[in-house]
């Protein structure tokens, strides 16, 4: 039933109208690297420029007012759509940077503690700390914090992946030392969900921060980040139907209100002298100059897109995409799935390798047939080595995806290691 | 929208003759507030006998608004009680968010009705509740001692 | 005869037929804080989400290609207008990001040879050495370097602001310890231009690289980094016609090298193992995570724009209309200008009090005459109190202004101080 | 476009039967080159007696255009000089850069020709590339010791 809603929705999404190459059907299954765009949302940019376009929080004119309501009421929508209140919302470029902007303020904590500043002791981390990441994360969540743990002399944990592709929640990881614990809630090579409440309960535990990647999740399904209990989390807006440029860090009361300022510059201020400056106490403190309007803009009307979808028939209708998917995979001989091959914990997106065939070459057979996927490491190059794969190929889906985009995609995978003589 | 709808013939009144205006030496409470995205601040004494406030006292730069805010609530809260203070600043802050919806209560908000103008003006609304603000700090301040 | 400029251009900008409170026509005078976009701006962004949306760098489909040639193309234009080679052009979200990479790159380089890294000793600072900018700087250009100050023990000194709201460029702040000069190329406050050129030579004397602040000179007459020998400059798209949500950074060969990494992630990895990480050597280094890939393309679109009509020609016409309410100021009771009251060294806007009247007010009377003007301290509070100016408003011209315009303005700010009955 | 153009029979062909995989034991100068985007990457060793290149061998992991690259540069440069390695990485970066617009000259190339197709495939000339430039730091490297 719900594999009807791609079909449904495919006007809404003028790409996908396009010939690869100038002759296939476009068949777009690379939404984990980022999604397309519904009209509504192009316009809800262009309508501000139009009409409303100005610098937000400091100009009394009237456009000035009209574009501060904008952003204000932007932001209500997107903190509400993900359970939190609008003042525990900052808007970055992308979720990197959000991630970014948590190790950097412990950073910026710990050289502030060290240099006097008694506000940040509780946030310092040195030598005798531990942070502790998963062996299925992004670059985005791997690097900020080896360098975190590089500079301050923290050491760097790493919860393992077990056999079927799924995280392997080991209590022991967890320990006094622990400051901070940084986990996606999704991965995007394996597609394995993590037991994010399971995390919290052992974080709780030993009191450390709890730092979220939710790239893969907020796109997918209902995500309510103040009753998983999850301290930050950081997710872009190009990856849920919004426009590139935006992307999202929640940040709960203790962090809002503890962490220093990461960019610094205009509007984060409370007073600047030519010797020293103080913060804004509340969100804006991390929203330095002049910030993505239009783009968070998009992003509500990206939000209300959703809704007006529904955030189950999306989840329902990507899993059975998925599900088709693996069933026809599974059964095609030389193909090897990075990842849980079952739907337990595990969403929209199949990794995979086909035998005698680099995923360079089939990505781009694929795409002589009109199919978009990614091949690659897919920012998870650690994991590939784990998994002994240089890299793989990935089939991502989305609501606007069909049941006939699965079998073109299977369809097309079948001839794969023909054509390249191996099979 | 009518300009004079904001500056109404009272706040232009208020802000060329402030009353209250020059700290009083001898108070209970004293906070200091600032507008970050202009740097307009205000500093607000209170002078209390248990829940009487016998006198508030205000210094600061401003603009009309935020200045004729200062001068009106110095007026309104003299020899009233800080009970009476919290009830005029819920209906006041309700009526600074009404966007121009809700016709004030001069019965109760006195010449603080002349701001109802102000709501239509989001930018504005900050002005005028800075005095307020820092009054409210004054007094939890004065009741911390 | 280019006072024609702004009525011909006046169609290309939809928002500039808004009808201020419903009843006045507006007259934006505020695009020194962001300015107004073009058609073509807005169609370029729409555009490329319609046709041509995918991540770039990273997907080998056919829509992946098209983006990546998109953004690069972009890269390339964006750089050429300012005298650059694309490889050395980085995009950020803003000018703030822009500086803050700069600052964070060399708190991370003076972190790193503490660490034991050699490869950064060279830019490493510490108590030793000094950190110059000027008294004109917007909080963007203070803020960031005052923390570097604090967390390094460098000294940060101050270049003055002269009677006349020029800068003094006294060579005796320039030592052997200086090591970062950071200076706007044009105040944001006093429209005063900076003599780069001369900075240039005096850092260039004791080894100190210089940090330009090119926000409100790029949108306005031709720059050449290049020519003016600065190492680094940064600046908005935004205040250049193009979208909210892009920035650009300029950094010359050497410190592309020599900086090591500041936002860490996606692509800009070299290599990435659970233990440790390298980085890219090339511009990549400093753009992690999914761009602002929209954005960049619509400021290319900006820039021809700007190309097509012609920086002289804008530049003439910005100064003829200073010039024009420049005089009309000067002649009017109770206006005090802040910054130079001649057009030497001085360029397209004019900050002002209004004796007896507060900017706030001064502003909204305005507002209520169709005129967007802006009040507060601009992002510039230690100038404002230097100045003996609790905030100022200002009126900023650009290409689409008008004559009209101006004369609107003056008309309106002659009546100010009989409303507020300080006559 | 077909994508028999991109993958001419030439290509899978070295691809399936490369020449000159696995790392001499002797050699002048190495260099090791990485795919950032894919992780692809491949070790070049050049065996070099003054500016006459004896041999050149490789090894890595990649996709069939990069490992047909590795093979074709072997059989292509074999007893060559390394100024004819110069001459031909020349005509091949442009062929690589032409966008499908530069009909190769298959005197000078030799099989290197039938890589024509990969420069109308942008994301796929780096493939390409890569064992020449690993190749050119290897001789350089040489140079050095
Ligand atoms: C001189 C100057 N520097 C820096 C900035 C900060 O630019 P942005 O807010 O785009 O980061 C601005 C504009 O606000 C400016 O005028
Ligand atoms: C799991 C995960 N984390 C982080 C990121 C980084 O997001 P962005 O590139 O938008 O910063 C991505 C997407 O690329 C992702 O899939």
């Amino acid at each position: 039933m719900t594999l009807d809603l791609g079909q449904e929705l495919k006007d809404d999404f003028p790409i996908l109208s396009h010939k690869v190459r100038g002759v296939s059907d476009l068949v777009y299954l690379d939404s984990a690297a980022t999604s397309q765009k519904p009209k509504v949302v192009i316009a809800a940019e262009s309508n501000f420029y139009t009409s409303t376009n100005a610098t937000v929080h400091r100009s009394g004119h009237e456009l000035g007012e009209l574009a501060s309501a904008a952003y204000e009421a932007a932001r209500e929508n997107i903190a509400r759509f993900v359970g939190i209140e609008p003042g525990n919302l900052i808007f970055t470029k992308n979720a990197t940077e959000g991630i970014n902007l948590v190790a950097y303020a412990v950073l910026n904590a710990t050289l502030l503690a060290k240099s006097g500043d008694k506000r940040y002791n509780k946030l310092a981390i040195g030598a005798e700390d531990s942070i502790v990441i998963t062996e299925m994360e992004h670059h985005a969540n791997i690097v900020p914090w080896q360098h975190l743990a590089q500079v301050t002399g923290a050491r760097l944990e790493y919860l393992k992946v077990d056999e079927s592709g799924r995280l392997d929640i080991d209590e022991s990881k967890f320990s006094k030392s622990t400051k901070i614990v940084a986990i996606t809630h999704q991965s995007n090579v394996l597609g394995s969900v993590t037991d994010v409440a399971k995390i919290v309960r052992f974080a709780n535990k030993v009191g450390a921060m709890v730092v979220l990647d939710a790239c893969q999740s907020v796109p997918h399904f209902n995500v309510d980040f103040k009753l998983l209990g999850v301290s930050a989390a950081a997710w872009s807006g190009h990856k849920m139907l919004g426009p590139t440029g935006v992307g999202c860090l929640y940040l709960n009361d203790e962090l809002l209100g503890e962490l220093p300022p990461f960019l610094l510059g205009g509007n984060m201020i409370e007073n600047v002298t030519y010797e020293s400056s103080t913060f804004r106490s509340d969100n804006a403190k991390f929203e330095a100059g002049t910030m993505n309007i239009a783009q968070v803009v998009g992003l509500s009307a990206a939000v209300d897109y959703l809704k007006n979808v529904g955030m189950n028939v999306i989840h329902e209708h990507v899993r059975e995409l998925t599900g088709a998917a693996l069933k026809g995979m599974l059964s095609m001989p030389g193909i090897r799935i990075l990842g849980p091959t079952d739907l337990t914990d595990r969403e929209g997106l199949v990794s995979f390798e086909v035998d005698g065939v680099h995923p360079h070459d089939v990505s781009q057979f694929l795409d002589s047939k009109g199919v978009a996927v990614r091949a690659g490491h897919h920012c998870a190059w650690p994991l590939h080595r784990k998994l002994g794969a240089v890299a793989s190929s990935r089939a991502s889906f989305y609501l606007y995806n069909t049941k006939e985009d699965v079998d073109v995609f299977l369809a097309a995978l079948d001839q794969i290691r023909d054509y390249f003589k191996v099979a | 929208m009518n300009l004079d709808s904001l500056y109404q013939e009272i706040i232009l009144d208020h802000y060329k003759k402030p009353l209250g205006s020059g700290l009083q030496d001898n108070f209970s409470g004293e906070a200091f507030h600032v507008n970050t995205s202009c740097g307009d601040e205000v500093t607000v004494r209170v002078l209390l006998d248990g829940n009487q406030i016998l006198n508030m006292t205000h210094e600061g730069v401003g603009c009309s608004i935020s200045r004729a805010s200062a001068s009106v609530l110095h007026a309104l809260t003299k020899e009233e009680t800080t009970e009476t203070f919290h009830v005029l600043l819920d209906n006041f802050v309700d009526l600074m968010h009404s966007q121009g919806k809700v016709v004030p209560d001069e019965e109760v908000l006195g010449d603080a009705a002349a701001f109802a103008g102000v709501s239509k003006y989001p930018a504005r609304v900050k002005c005028a509740l800075l005095p307020w603000m820092a009054m409210k700090d004054a007094i939890e301040g004065a009741g911390n001692e």
